[in-house]
């Protein structure tokens, strides 16, 4: 069996968008999710029979001596640019896609099924229009998995724009409340700018390489940055650029400092959007980019500097503002950048001749779990919002004893991310810290660090939710969510337990041969001891509803204060989108027009209306007068011809 | 005889739906006769670019098809030249469409519909006529004919500052026209090297006998004589003040197939006839058009009413027309086309829906608008699938077009195209920022008047109208290659004529 | 003496026919036809204007070569014509009015009278038989612009244009008779031979002097300052009259003046002369004419930067520029006339002639302001109308020389035409969108059956002039033929 | 002493010069169609005396005179005709009053 039915995981969602899209409220709430749920079901277990015919099968070449081959399954030519450039549709399998194949659908069911529940009667004055919802969903679902099978970069950079767009309505969803409207136009905006760094980078390599084809670019990475010819903009080779270029478009999406301001406000979305675009899928986008042209960034040392420092500097920051926020999605959101950055930082140090490039498995293995349990904590934290009604803090505590499910579901995801054995994030965290130490110590070190933060801000959000106090919920009483939302996180939880002892490097590699994954012992044992000094020291601090970390941040006042603020950078950002782009370049600009350029073209007219009242006083209505400048013509014309013929 | 060509049906539509129209006696025949010449033109389109196609296909490589050559005024050896190449043809299309849609966007036309429909259809004339000649001559009127309609229809039926917008509309583009009818002569007088001179656009490219100094002369009077109505920077005022008071569907027509004029006269007349000058001078008209679209989408930004967004953003995307077209080569002229296709249609679409939000609000401030979307929620989702459009979302036509320019830029390899094709590129960004600002003000948040409360979402012709459009600009979107392969043939002689420098 | 060649002139004796049937229908009939003179009248010329489409022409000189007949001559003799039945038929209703009773006669044989003169200014090969037909022109026109008795601006107007018309008579034949000094004749192929190569100050003064009295005539600036005096003056018949066909004879004259007599001294004398001419005619006609709110008087500027773009015709001094001039004139015959075939109409009506009167007329009398709107049009040049294609044709006449100087020239002239479009709009503007006065738009009225006949002709003819290109190739071809004119 | 050209030349030269100096500053009309005529006499004397000096063997000059005359004729006949309407109308003859009709 081949895998031209395959096509199926695009069309599925495709057909689900336009159905529930036209019909819009003409279907009843109902309908339209059990619809979306049934439909999104149906593509993921095509989607599962495809990775597995991939990854087990053998019958159409995907294993050829070893290594696992990149099969395009399909192919249509959707434009074409010149004889050489041509955009195609088409559905690449490999590991990496057949792998985000099964997390996208696996993560976008399960947030479907949520849905069903969260969605229902929770905030339904904004929620009109759940119709529109599970039609966004399946667009989204539609672009993220065509973004995946993408056998070419402009194919990528279609649906890429696509994600974006659905993350726009999907964040703007509550579409009445202006901070919803505001952070979606913000994420979309940021990513646009960020895709245009993408854009730029396309048609540089597209220019050299005359191919969008990602076989063809990094089945021979060396020829590939050789068209380039050796040509340098600006000292760095325009390869470098191009694929820095590039990285600008994922590290976008992928919310890497500094353009990650938009991820936190994409929390004001419903929560459900959240697990799945702004945790588990859309997000990770940016790491499956460079991963995807792996091979050609190796070639370019700057360039994977660029993205390991960017990286490393991201998980550091966004963990250290993690640690202060008090609106717990925006813990979660802060945690997934600094996650994603691990992931980047893992490609960044990654090199084909380190260990075997263990970086790049590190970081798709650490995509994979993650997406699982990051997911899983999205939701939970969505069934505590639909619990208590409130993104805050402050207006929880002592939930374990309303919402058992979700604490512990809660608690796994935490120990998932804190990179505790036997959990998930332990395996494939560890991997990344072996990469990091491959390159180099200081590396290593950094992030060692930044993972024990992650199991300090973590737990600090576990305590503050479940233990901490007791406040009085009067006569809105918490309790654990209804079936169809406990069921995702339940399954989710299994999986997060156990999906650290998949043997992915089995399955995914940088050069596509099966990697065995030993554990580095030294780094695991440190790892882990730093974590459980994190958490321990959490525990202290948040179990029990205490002064010390007011006093703390009393003490460390300016730090605790920038880093509450994100050190300041959506100020610096406002600065200069509105002092700077509105105030200094558009107004003056839109001034200009209307003053100098449309001014001097009314001046004109005014001039000729200025010259024809002056020149009226020669129409006097005496004879004499006229008679007068007529004989100063005559003479003017002997003098004209005269002056000429001279 | 004439009649035999199938092209002159074009024109001859448009006028006997005029005759119509003078004859009519309410408003009920006034519209019955304006769809029925719509949908006599839309058919007429579909059926040409079937014709086409099979001839296409049946291996007929002629550069022009439907050719015919009628003698007009014969001491100047001017003729009534048509025929149309893939180029051509979209255009043709794509001014069916706009004027099908227009036709629906102007149903409630008042005051004096029949008078409206009557200029509306004069214009339709001249813009068919202008699409199907190769006559310089027959070009030039046609031009003029699509021009001077704009003054009534924007002083009699406009809003706002319409006396000023009207004629400062008309006095600029018929400025512009000056400079082309010089240009035009110039041509002629230089069309042969034998004395036979001629305004047949086929022939003067074959005889390719315009000295290179002349060229030098007559390129940019030419150039800027089109790219006024191409609103090419600094000669783009009119259209912001010009589309801000003109009614619905005028300003549909005039952003959708009027300033399409004026990038189609560029390569047809100017870029085609005198390559020599246009390798040479076409940096300079490079920077003013680079200038086009980053202005236009900064100007945008901080406008606060709909028409004033809509209409910078207009000279930003016809910017990007001229642009491409002045890059020359085959690739990023087929995207010139293909933005002109799609900035026509979403302009068309924007415009319709911005006419419906103002019948029902009576405001284009969107400072006084918000949460609309609760309201008219068609309408609201009509704007933002435009919206969206405009801004290059795959899928709708924008993207199509604005990618194959980049791809088609990028491929010169100096600095100043790169720098120039970048800039370009952020526009995007900025198209982004006021899109999104519009719909965020206007459509989303909390209702902003609770007056607006009591409005009333479309109606069915108008529903018509928008579906139409919305149905072009995504088919456009998804099935690019069939207008691609229809363009990117057609532009094999402008290219040889380019390359012969 | 050899009768058989007045068989030469067979128009200037059909008009003098035209002419002594009037005469004698105004001399002998009773009182009770009187009221039938005008459309007798109208009748008669109009059955010569169109025997004149269809007859057979010789050509040929005659009075020793004084008076010559070409193709050229008879079509534009022809175009004079058509231009004067309109005149005609306009001016029936007005020749009725009252106070014309005893003198309606006197109107029609002096207008006929012009005529004739005017077709002996056209023919004249010498300049004695130009001199008498240019005077013979003038003299009756003063006569006719004071026509209106009672009204003090037609005297005013009257006296204005014979004083400077005498004026620039006398500074004319001065001229001539510099000319006359240079080359001891007053024919103009002898003058053509004699002054060739000449470079003397005193043909250049001489020439200075000869251009000025002609372009008085065509009231180019800055010789023009009668004109808008007399266009307001004058009763609006006689200036529809003075605006077209006067302009028209004198525009032909000019050209011939200019091409066959001075033709051999083009480049060393008068071509910068016209140049100057050119510019200073369409731009301060186009200013002057920007702050006009008088009809007329707005007309009358208009005139004269329509005059410039006639010059444009001579300027290249070829065959086609002089069929472009007499198509030119010809549309400008046809648009002008239908213009003040409006004002008329409106004025007999209500005896308003300000622009701000119009304001709202279309709601009360479309199809007036419908043909006043193609009349504007056309004198824009706005196509499909037939003032596009005559400014097209002059100005590709103008270009045909190929110097870089005319580019120039032309270019100017374009960028004139959009002044010239903005004052045109805005009285498109006062009919279409301005909203009426305080005292109301001008209530509707059914105009008198013989003004909406010649509106008839004018719009149509302003349609079907342009589009239909026989007439244009039939005038080039006439010009064509008289290529002796150039040397 | 032969009379020469020129010694006619300049008399009727300062006649043309009289004429135009006296349109330009007199107020009264008649005055001012005097000097009309003086400019008119002037050009006469040119033909004249060209004809005679340069070209006495023809008469084309002469003739040129003799129609000018009486074109000269009718235009005072006109112009005295027109003046005496202006003068029932206005009540006055001043040529600088003739401005009701002006810019």
């Amino acid at each position: 069996m081949d895998f031209s039915y395959s096509y199926l995981v695009l069309v599925l969602p495709l057909v689900t968008f336009l159905f529930l899209g036209l019909m819009g409220t003409r279907l009843s709430r109902k309908t339209a999710g059990v619809v979306g749920t049934s439909m999104m079901g149906i593509t993921a277990v095509i989607a599962y029979a495809i990775s597995l015919a991939y990854f087990f099968g053998t019958d159409q070449g995907q294993i050829i001596e070893g290594i696992r081959q990149q099969i395009v399954a399909w192919d249509l030519t959707w434009l074409e640019f010149s004889e050489k450039l041509v955009i195609k549709i088409g559905f690449l399998l490999d590991p990496i896609s057949a792998m985000m194949l099964i997390v996208i659908t696996t993560v976008s069911f399960l947030v479907h099924l949520y849905s069903l529940g969260y969605m229902q009667d929770h905030n339904h004055e904004y929620e009109k229009g759940l119709q529109r919802y599970y039609a966004f969903l399946s667009l989204f679902s539609l672009s993220m998995l065509g973004l995946v099978v993408a056998p070419n970069i402009f194919q990528m950079y279609i649906f890429w724009e696509l994600v974006g767009v659905s993350s726009y309505l999907l964040i703007g969803f509550y579409y009445t409340l202006p901070a919803a409207v505001s952070a979606s136009k913000k994420a979309f905006i940021v990513t646009r700018f960020a895709d245009l760094g993408f854009l730029v980078g396309i048609l540089i390599l597209s220019y050299f390489t005359q191919t969008f084809d990602f076989i063809t670019l990094t089945s021979n990475p060396t020829a590939a940055i050789e068209t380039a010819g050796g040509a340098t903009f600006m000292g760095c080779s325009v390869m470098a650029w191009a694929l820095t270029l590039i990285f600008m478009g994922g590290a976008g999406k992928s919310a890497m400092f500094p353009l990650h301001i938009w991820l936190p406000d994409a929390m004001e979305g419903p929560t459900p959007v959240s697990a799945l675009i702004h945790a588990a899928t859309m997000v990770v986008a940016g790491v499956f980019l460079i991963a995807r042209m792996f091979p050609l960034y190796c070639m370019e040392e700057g360039t994977m500097t660029v993205i390991t420092v960017i990286g490393a500097f991201t998980a550091f920051y966004a963990a250290a503002v993690a640690c202060v926020q008090s609106d717990i999605k925006r813990v979660l959101a802060f945690s997934t950048i600094s996650q994603i950055a691990f992931m980047v930082t893992s490609l960044g140090v990654a090199r084909p001749e380190l260990h075997e490039g263990v970086g790049y498995m590190a970081s798709m293995f650490h995509l994979f779990t993650h997406a699982m349990f990051k997911a899983l904590l999205f939701l939970c934290a969505g069934a505590i919002i639909h619990a208590v009604h409130s993104n805050e803090m402050s207006a929880m505590g002592g939930l374990r004893k309303y919402m058992p499910i979700c604490n512990i579901a809660f608690l796994i995801g935490c120990l998932a991310i804190a990179g505790i054995p036997p959990f998930a994030g332990f395996f494939s965290k560890d991997e990344i810290l072996v990469a990091a130490f491959e390159q180099h110590t200081f590396w290593g070190i950094w992030m060692m660090l930044v993972a024990g933060m992650t199991a300090f801000y973590m737990f600090r959000l576990y305590y503050k939710i479940f233990w901490w106090n007791n406040p009085d919920y009067g006569h809105h009483t918490p309790h654990d969510a209804p079936m169809t939302m406990s069921l995702p996180l339940i399954i989710l939880s299994v999986v997060s337990i156990v999906a650290g002892l998949i043997p992915f490097g089995e399955f995914v590699s940088w050069n596509r041969e099966a990697y065995h994954i030993h554990l580095n012992y030294t780094v695991a044992i440190s790892s882990v001891a730093v974590a459980v000094v994190a958490i321990l020291l959490a525990t202290k601090l948040y179990l029990k509803e205490n002064e010390a970390p007011a006093k703390m941040a009393k003490s460390f006042k300016g730090l605790w204060t920038a880093a509450y603020n994100r050190f300041y950078m959506d100020e610096l950002y406002q600065f200069i989108t509105h002092k700077i782009i509105f105030e200094r370049v558009s107004r003056p600009l839109a001034w200009f027009d209307r003053q100098i350029v449309d001014g001097s073209l009314n001046s004109l007219a005014n001039l000729a209306n200025s010259a024809s009242f002056a020149i009226r006083k020669l129409q006097s209505g005496s004879i004499q007068s006229y008679v007068y400048v007529y004989l100063i013509g005559v003479l003017l014309l002997a003098a004209i011809t005269v002056i000429c013929l001279i | 005889m004439i009649w035999e060509n199938i092209l002159i049906y074009f024109v001859v539509i448009p006028v006997l739906t005029l005759a119509g129209l003078a004859i009519c006696k309410n408003i009920k025949q006034v519209r019955a006769v304006s769809i029925v010449g719509a949908s006599a033109l839309m058919v007429l389109g579909v059926y040409v670019l079937i014709e086409f196609l099979q001839l296409r296909a049946a291996g007929n490589v002629e550069e022009m098809l439907f050719r015919g050559d009628w003698s007009w005024f014969e001491p100047l050896n001017i003729k009534l030249s048509l025929g149309v190449d893939g180029i051509s043809v979209a255009m043709l299309l794509l001014s069916c469409v706009i004027v099908f849609a227009g036709v629906f966007a102007s149903w409630n036309m008042d005051p004096l519909p029949r008078e409206y429909f009557m200029w509306f259809w004069l214009l339709s004339t001249g813009v068919f006529g202008f699409f199907i000649a190769i006559d310089l001559f027959a070009m030039f009127m046609f031009y003029e004919v699509a021009l001077i309609p704009m003054y009534l229809l924007i002083g009699v039926w406009g809003s706002g500052n319409k006396n000023y917008s009207a004629m400062k509309l008309t006095l600029m583009l018929m400025g512009a026209s000056a400079l082309l009818m010089l240009g035009i002569i110039g041509i002629y007088f230089h069309s042969a090297a034998d004395g036979n001179l001629t305004m047949n656009i086929l022939e003067i490219a074959k005889n390719n006998a315009i000295p290179n100094n002349w060229q030098y002369f007559l390129f940019p009077m030419t150039f800027v004589g089109f790219g006024v109505l191409g609103a090419m920077f600094p000669f783009h005022t009119w259209s912001p003040d010009g589309h801000a008071s003109a009614p619905t569907a005028v300003s549909m027509l005039h952003a959708g197939v009027l300033m399409k004029l004026g990038g189609y006269g560029c390569f047809r007349i100017a870029i085609y006839l005198m390559p020599h000058a246009a390798n040479e001078l076409a940096w300079i008209f490079l920077i003013l058009t680079g200038i086009s679209v980053v202005y236009g989408a900064f100007s945008a930004c901080v406008q606060t009413d709909l028409k004033y967004i809509n209409a910078y953003s207009s000279v930003s995307h016809c910017g990007m027309v001229l642009f491409a077209i002045l890059m020359l080569n085959t690739t990023a002229m087929t995207g010139a086309i293909m933005q002109m296709l799609s900035h026509g249609l979403m302009t068309a679409l924007f415009f319709a829906l911005i006419g419906m939000i103002y019948g029902r609000t009576h405001t284009r401030d969107i400072r006084k608008m918000g949460g609309l979307m609760q309201i008219m929620p068609f309408l609201g989702v009509g704007y933002v699938i435009a919206g969206l459009a405009n801004l290059g979302l795959p899928g709708f036509s924008g993207f199509v077009a604005e990618m194959t320019i980049f791809v088609g830029s990028f491929a010169h390899a100096d600095m100043f195209h790169r720098v120039l094709t970048i800039m370009a590129c952020s526009a995007i960004v900025i198209t982004a920022v006021y899109i999104l600002r519009v719909v965020g003000k206007m459509l989303y948040g909390p209702v902003y008047d609770d007056h607006h409360r009591t409005l009333t979402d479309a109606v069915w012709h108008e529903k018509f109208a928008v579906i139409t459009l919305i149905v072009c600009v995504a088919g456009l979107g998804c099935f690019p290659n069939f207008f691609n392969e229809i363009i990117y043939d057609s532009f094999a002689p402008i290219i040889k004529a380019l390359g012969a420098f | 003496m050899d009768y058989s060649q007045f068989l030469n002139m067979p128009q200037e004796i059909g008009l003098l026919v035209v002419f002594l049937l009037v005469f004698l229908y105004d001399t002998f009939m009773s009182k009770k036809v009187q009221n039938a003179l005008p459309v007798f009248t109208c009748v008669a010329f109009g059955l010569f204007t169109i025997a004149n489409l269809f007859f057979a022409y010789e050509e040929g000189t005659i009075f020793g070569g004084m008076f010559e007949t070409t193709q050229a001559t008879v079509a534009i003799k022809a175009i004079l014509n058509i231009g004067m039945l309109i005149v005609l038929i306009q001016s029936i209703k007005w020749a009725n009015s009252e106070y014309m009773t005893v003198r309606r006669g006197e109107f029609y044989e002096l207008l006929l009278i012009t005529l004739f003169g005017m077709y002996f200014m056209i023919s004249a090969r010498h300049f004695l038989m130009f001199v008498i037909g240019l005077e013979t022109a003038s003299l009756p026109l003063a006569a006719l612009i004071a026509f209106e008795k009672n009204r003090y601006e037609s005297h005013e107007a009257a006296a204005k244009y014979m004083f400077t018309a005498i004026f620039s008579s006398a500074v004319f034949m001065m001229g001539l008779s510099f000319v006359y000094a240079l080359s001891g004749s007053l024919y103009f192929s002898d003058i053509a031979l004699s002054v060739m190569g000449e470079k003397s100050t005193m043909l250049i003064v001489a020439l200075a002097f000869v251009i000025a009295g002609v372009g008085f005539k065509l009231s180019l600036v800055p010789f023009h300052l009668w004109t808008a005096d007399v266009y307001q003056g004058a009763p609006t018949p006689v200036t529809g009259y003075l605006s077209v066909i006067s302009k028209g004879s004198a525009a032909f004259g000019f050209m011939v003046i200019l091409v066959q007599v001075f033709g051999s001294v083009y480049d060393m004398a008068w071509e910068w002369m016209l140049y100057a001419l050119i510019v200073l005619t369409i731009t301060l006609g186009n200013l002057f004419a920007i702050r006009q709110r008088n009809m007329k008087r707005f007309l009358a500027f208009s005139s004269v930067s329509q005059a410039g773009y006639i010059m444009l015709g001579i300027i290249s001094a070829n065959a086609l520029g002089l069929g472009s001039l007499m198509y030119y004139v010809l549309v400008y015959v046809l648009s002008n006339l239908a213009a003040f075939g409006v004002i008329g109409a409106i004025e007999n009506k209500t005896g308003k002639v300000m622009m701000a009167d119009y304001n709202g007329l279309r709601s009360t009398n479309p199809w007036l302001s419908f043909a006043m709107m193609l009349a504007m049009f056309s004198l824009a040049g706005i196509p499909p109308f037939a003032g596009f294609f005559s400014k097209f044709f002059i100005f590709t006449s103008a270009l045909s020389t190929g110097s870089v100087a005319l580019y120039v020239l032309v270019l100017i002239a374009l960028l004139n035409t959009i002044i010239s479009l903005y004052y045109y709009l805005l009285v498109v503007k006062a009919m279409f969108i301005n909203k009426p006065g305080e005292e109301g738009a001008i209530a509707p009225f059914k105009s008198a059956c013989s003004e909406r006949l010649a509106m008839i002709v004018c719009v149509l003819g302003i349609i079907l002039v342009g589009i239909v290109s026989c007439i244009y190739s039939g005038l080039i071809e006439a010009a064509e033929s008289s290529v002796t004119m150039f040397m | 002493m032969d009379l020469t050209l020129l010694m006619y030349l300049v008399p009727s030269l300062i006649m043309f010069c009289c004429g135009v100096y006296g349109f330009v500053t007199r107020k009264n009309m008649i005055a001012v169609l005097i000097s009309l005529e003086l400019m008119l006499n002037a050009v006469d004397i040119n033909f004249v005396v060209f004809n005679r000096f340069l070209f006495p063997g023809e008469m084309e000059g002469m003739f040129f005179s003799l129609f000018a005359i009486a074109i000269a004729a009718a235009e005072t006949a006109l112009v005295i005709a027109i003046i005496i309407n202006v003068f029932r109308m206005a009540k006055n003859i001043d040529i600088r009053e003739l401005t009701k009709m002006k810019f």
